[in-house]
């Protein structure tokens, strides 16, 4: 059993290991600034920032346009599954999917003449 | 152009190198420019020229020759002059250079004579482009410019004292050390 | 308030009814109050240090989401007092300084000055200064094409534009060096002609130059005009009608976008354009597409006009390629030895710089980017009394309130890139 | 003398220490450096890691900004040196190339830029104008950059060619592989 999850066991490592020279190294031969500058701190705006931007509220269109994002890349996620196992499935799994695909049709098509699509 | 005197506030026509210009009154500034683009056809603006004329024709304004610890751009040095030029009504001068944009394109400079803080109405209204050019006449030149809705500094910054591009204004910058000497 | 177009220049319908300058202050858009009530207006600054404002432009924008409601241009963060340091010099210094205002089409830039010095001393130029200064300053126009096709592009995600402009940029910049000896700020102009003679190999060089070109720009055509993402970004944005454009004073290829046939080489002519054929490209669209066809199609024309001065130029071997009124121009090295009056005349314009007589003198160019106007007046004296540059591009920023009218964020950019502002020139 | 081998059988990094002769003061003094400041080898990795990829930060102003643009071009191409990201935010930025005229009104924002820069950061005057006011010295241009920033390079030139802005970039890496501190540590801003 141990030998089928040595491939995995290395791959974490190297996963693990990468990352972590790269925090330790940015650590370890940084440059620490000699004084501390308010400047240093402030946000970057083409050079003319006087501050951290007082509370600024976001328009509902930028919620709006995440939520049909996630929505509608949620999907890759189930055709994972289904590819590594297609061949099995054969074409009840294919069917099985279209099913899936039309009932997301049919929300992208109610969407798009809903003109939620366009920015505002 | 003899239609020319029929513009409210004419004062005077010249023709030099091929230009006309036309002096009117400051004070109707405003009426000329509208009759010079509604019955005249110069609906074009092309560019608002201030220049300070202080100092004209005294002969101290000439060459410059290095001193011991360096040029200092700001003292001149006189040369001597064989004609001096003729001198001018006012201080400052408003030119705007009109132009037609039409079958017979024919361009003017439209003249007015100002002294120090006479204010001059805004021709917005007539070109809407006069904005950053007259923003730019009252900054560097510091033309007093009645109802520009905006009437800011544009090249230099808000908290900046004096108008650079006057004659008593210094040209700045640091004196030139010649490094012989040192 | 709206200036007359008159009907002859701009057949075509009507880009918007109407007139979008904004009301109170022409080059501001103020955010309407509704919105401003709602509290979600976020100011934000496309500031001095912004990568895709190519120069140090301000714009402080009001976001609605990603609505442009509002645009002030902020300038000044590159005003180096070109004016004020030219009453300082002579005649003959001043003419490096114009180089530096619109650095990226000097040569015109330097030919404004020298043309306006000329006006008012009324100095005969033999013709082979006039054709050479004619055949540069197109040279000089295809360079700054380049230059805002390459960055323009670059901001809109064009990316492999920029190296293909570049590419062709570097084969001027080999011409200029060969014929003034540097890359950019050549100083080649002078007032009377050219500081030098034409070298030998130059004709050849210009000649492969202008084969290869029509070529560079079909390449760049296929790479966008009929490009789908290209049309998306900038196809209907940044209307601009041909009544507001003339209101606003705005000239070249933002003036010939809108659909106005004005361009001063053949309205105006000036050096050898009226004995040379080419044609004026007019889109009636107003958008920024039609500003990049504009250019586009410029460059294409100058290549044409360079090669026609080339046919000239060849015949000219052995001509004067500079006035000789010994009082402005310096006597030929060889004459000093001999004659007594051009050593005194060497002596006066070296030391103290020529005189121009009195008087004042406008003249205006078609530079790539407009109407480039320089006035210049002189007391008589060996310096200029008050220098002034008309710029296109300051002029253009008095446009960008107009066209930023319901543009979303990533269209600002597309609209800046298309009013081709160099802040040199902007600030002077 | 002619070349029959490659440069690196010679063992040499650029052709200027082809002419031991003549070699400028700077390879002197780079050589002697080198041995007085005696990097440690974790040091020389370090300064080695830093130099080849030394990202510029885009701070074109005038005509220098179109010459530093044709470096990334075909011709010249800094990519050879790691260096052809031109960073937009000075977060990312490790080099700051002052390109152009700096007037008064953008000193303030040239010193915020430099200062939300993140350590080790280095700065090349490029041009006469940033390097000492060039042919402007008038109210209106800060007469050297040293009076806002410490700067490392000066480059000079109006415009600089190309390559004579790439031989500041190569003269830079060579300093700080020699295990030339930074400016800010050599000296604060000249008065």
């Amino acid at each position: 059993m141990f030998n089928d999850w040595l491939p995995f066991a290395i791959y974490g490592l190297f996963a693990l290991l990468i990352p972590a020279t790269m925090m330790i190294g940015s650590f370890v031969f940084a440059q620490r600034p000699h004084r501390r500058v308010r400047a240093r701190t402030i946000p970057f705006e083409s050079g003319v920032s006087k501050g951290p931007p007082k509370r600024q509220r976001f328009t509902v269109s930028f919620y709006l346009t995440a939520m049909l994002f996630i929505l509608f890349d949620i999907e890759i996620v189930f055709l994972y599954p289904l590819a590594v196992i297609l061949h099995q499935l054969a074409w009840f799994g294919f069917f099985e999917f279209l099913v899936f695909l039309v009932i997301l049709l049919v929300a992208y098509v109610y969407i798009w003449r809903k003109g939620a699509l366009e920015w505002r | 152009m003899s239609e020319l005197e029929a513009v409210p506030g004419y004062v005077e026509e010249r023709v030099h190198v091929g230009e006309t210009t036309l002096v009117v009154e400051p004070g109707e500034l405003l009426d000329a420019a509208r009759y010079l683009r509604d019955e005249l056809g110069f609906n074009f603006l092309s560019d608002v020229t201030a220049v300070d004329y202080l100092g004209w024709g005294s002969a101290g304004v000439s060459g410059y020759i290095g001193t011991a610890s360096g040029r200092d751009l700001n003292s001149p040095m006189t040369q001597g002059y064989q004609v001096v030029p003729l001198a001018k009504p006012k201080r400052f001068a408003l030119n705007y250079h009109l132009l037609s944009i039409s079958e017979e394109p024919r361009r003017l400079r439209l003249q007015a004579w100002l002294d120090e803080g006479e204010p001059v109405p805004s021709v917005i209204p007539v070109w809407p482009t006069a904005d950053f050019h007259e923003r730019e006449a009252f900054d560097l030149m510091g033309i007093a410019i009645e109802g520009h809705p905006n009437l800011r500094r544009i090249l230099l910054d808000d908290d900046w004292e004096g108008h650079p591009l006057r004659k008593d204004y210094p040209l700045g910058g640091e004196p030139v050390r010649f490094s012989g000497e040192e | 308030m709206t200036a007359i177009a008159p009907r002859s220049l701009t057949s075509r319908r009507p880009i918007y009814e109407g007139t979008r300058i904004p009301s109170p202050i022409p080059t501001v858009l103020q955010t309407p109050p509704d919105i401003q009530a709602t509290g979600d207006v976020l100011t934000v600054n496309f500031g001095p240090n912004h990568p895709s404002t190519h120069g140090v432009l301000r714009l402080i924008v009001d976001l609605y989401g990603e609505d442009v409601t509002g645009v002030e241009a902020v300038i000044g963060y590159l005003h180096t007092g070109f004016e004020k340091n030219m009453e300082a010099k002579t005649w003959w210094k001043c003419v490096t300084y114009p180089e530096r205002i619109d650095y990226v089409s000097f040569q015109n830039n330097e030919y404004v000055f020298v043309a306006a010095v000329e006006k008012l001393l009324q100095l005969e130029i033999p013709p082979k200064a006039t054709w050479m200064r004619t055949l540069l300053c197109e040279l000089n126009r295809i360079h700054s094409h380049l230059v805002w096709l390459g960055t323009s592009a670059l901001e809109l995600g064009a990316i492999s534009m920029f190296w293909y402009a570049f590419r062709e940029r570097e084969q001027i910049l080999d011409l200029f060096e060969l014929v003034t000896g540097y890359r950019m700020h050549t100083r080649y102009f002078q007032v009377g002609g050219l500081a030098e003679d034409i070298p030998r190999g130059f004709y050849p060089e210009c000649r492969r130059f202008c084969d290869w070109m029509p070529r560079a720009i079909d390449d760049y055509e296929t790479l966008l005009s009929r490009n789908k993402i290209w049309l998306e970004r900038t196809g209907g944005l940044g209307l601009l009608s041909a009544e507001d454009a003339i209101a606003l004073g705005q000239s070249g290829p933002v003036l010939r976008g809108s659909g106005v046939d004005w361009d001063l080489r053949k309205t105006q002519p000036y050096l050898a354009y009226h004995q040379v054929d080419f044609r004026v490209p007019v889109y009636h669209a107003g958008d920024v597409y039609s500003r990049y066809r504009v250019h586009m199609d410029e460059m294409r024309e100058s290549v044409r006009i360079v090669e026609q001065c080339l046919d000239r130029l060849e015949h000219m071997d052995g001509e004067p390629w500079i006035a000789d009124d010994r009082k402005v121009v310096l006597p030929p090295r060889h004459e000093l030895h001999t004659s007594m009056e051009s050593l005194i005349h060497h002596f006066k314009i070296v030391t103290e710089g020529f005189r121009v007589p009195e008087g004042e003198a406008y003249v205006a160019i078609e530079s790539p980017r407009g109407e480039l106007g320089c006035y210049v007046c002189s007391d008589g004296g060996p310096k200029p009394w008050r220098v002034k540059f008309r710029a296109p591009s300051f002029v253009a920023l008095e446009a960008a309130a107009t066209l930023m009218k319901d543009a979303l964020i990533a269209d600002m950019i597309a609209i800046v890139g298309s009013l081709d502002t160099v802040m040199g020139e902007v600030d002077r | 003398m002619a070349l029959d081998k490659p440069l690196r059988a010679y063992g040499l990094k650029s052709e200027r220490l082809l002419m031991p002769t003549k070699a400028s003061a700077f390879e002197q003094e780079v050589a002697d450096l080198e041995q007085k400041v005696g990097l440690t080898t974790l040091a020389k990795a370090v300064a080695w890691a830093q130099t080849n990829s030394m990202w510029p930060d885009t701070f074109g102003l005038a005509c220098c900004a179109i010459e530093m643009m044709s470096i990334v071009g075909a011709r010249y191409d800094i990519a050879r040196f790691g260096m052809e990201p031109f960073r937009g935010s000075p977060r990312q930025a490790d080099l700051l190339i002052v390109s152009g005229r700096v007037a008064h009104k953008m000193a303030a924002p040239l010193r915020q830029i430099y200062d939300q820069m993140l350590e080790p950061k280095w700065v090349i005057a490029m041009g006469a104008c940033a390097s000492s006011g060039g042919m402007f010295n008038n109210y209106a241009v800060v007469q050297s950059v040293d009076k806002i920033v410490p700067v490392d390079i000066y480059v000079p030139g109006c415009p600089p060619r190309p390559d004579q802005l790439m031989e500041g970039i190569i003269r830079l890496h060579e300093a700080v592989k020699a295990g030339v501190p930074p400016a800010y540590e050599i000296r604060s801003v000249a008065s």
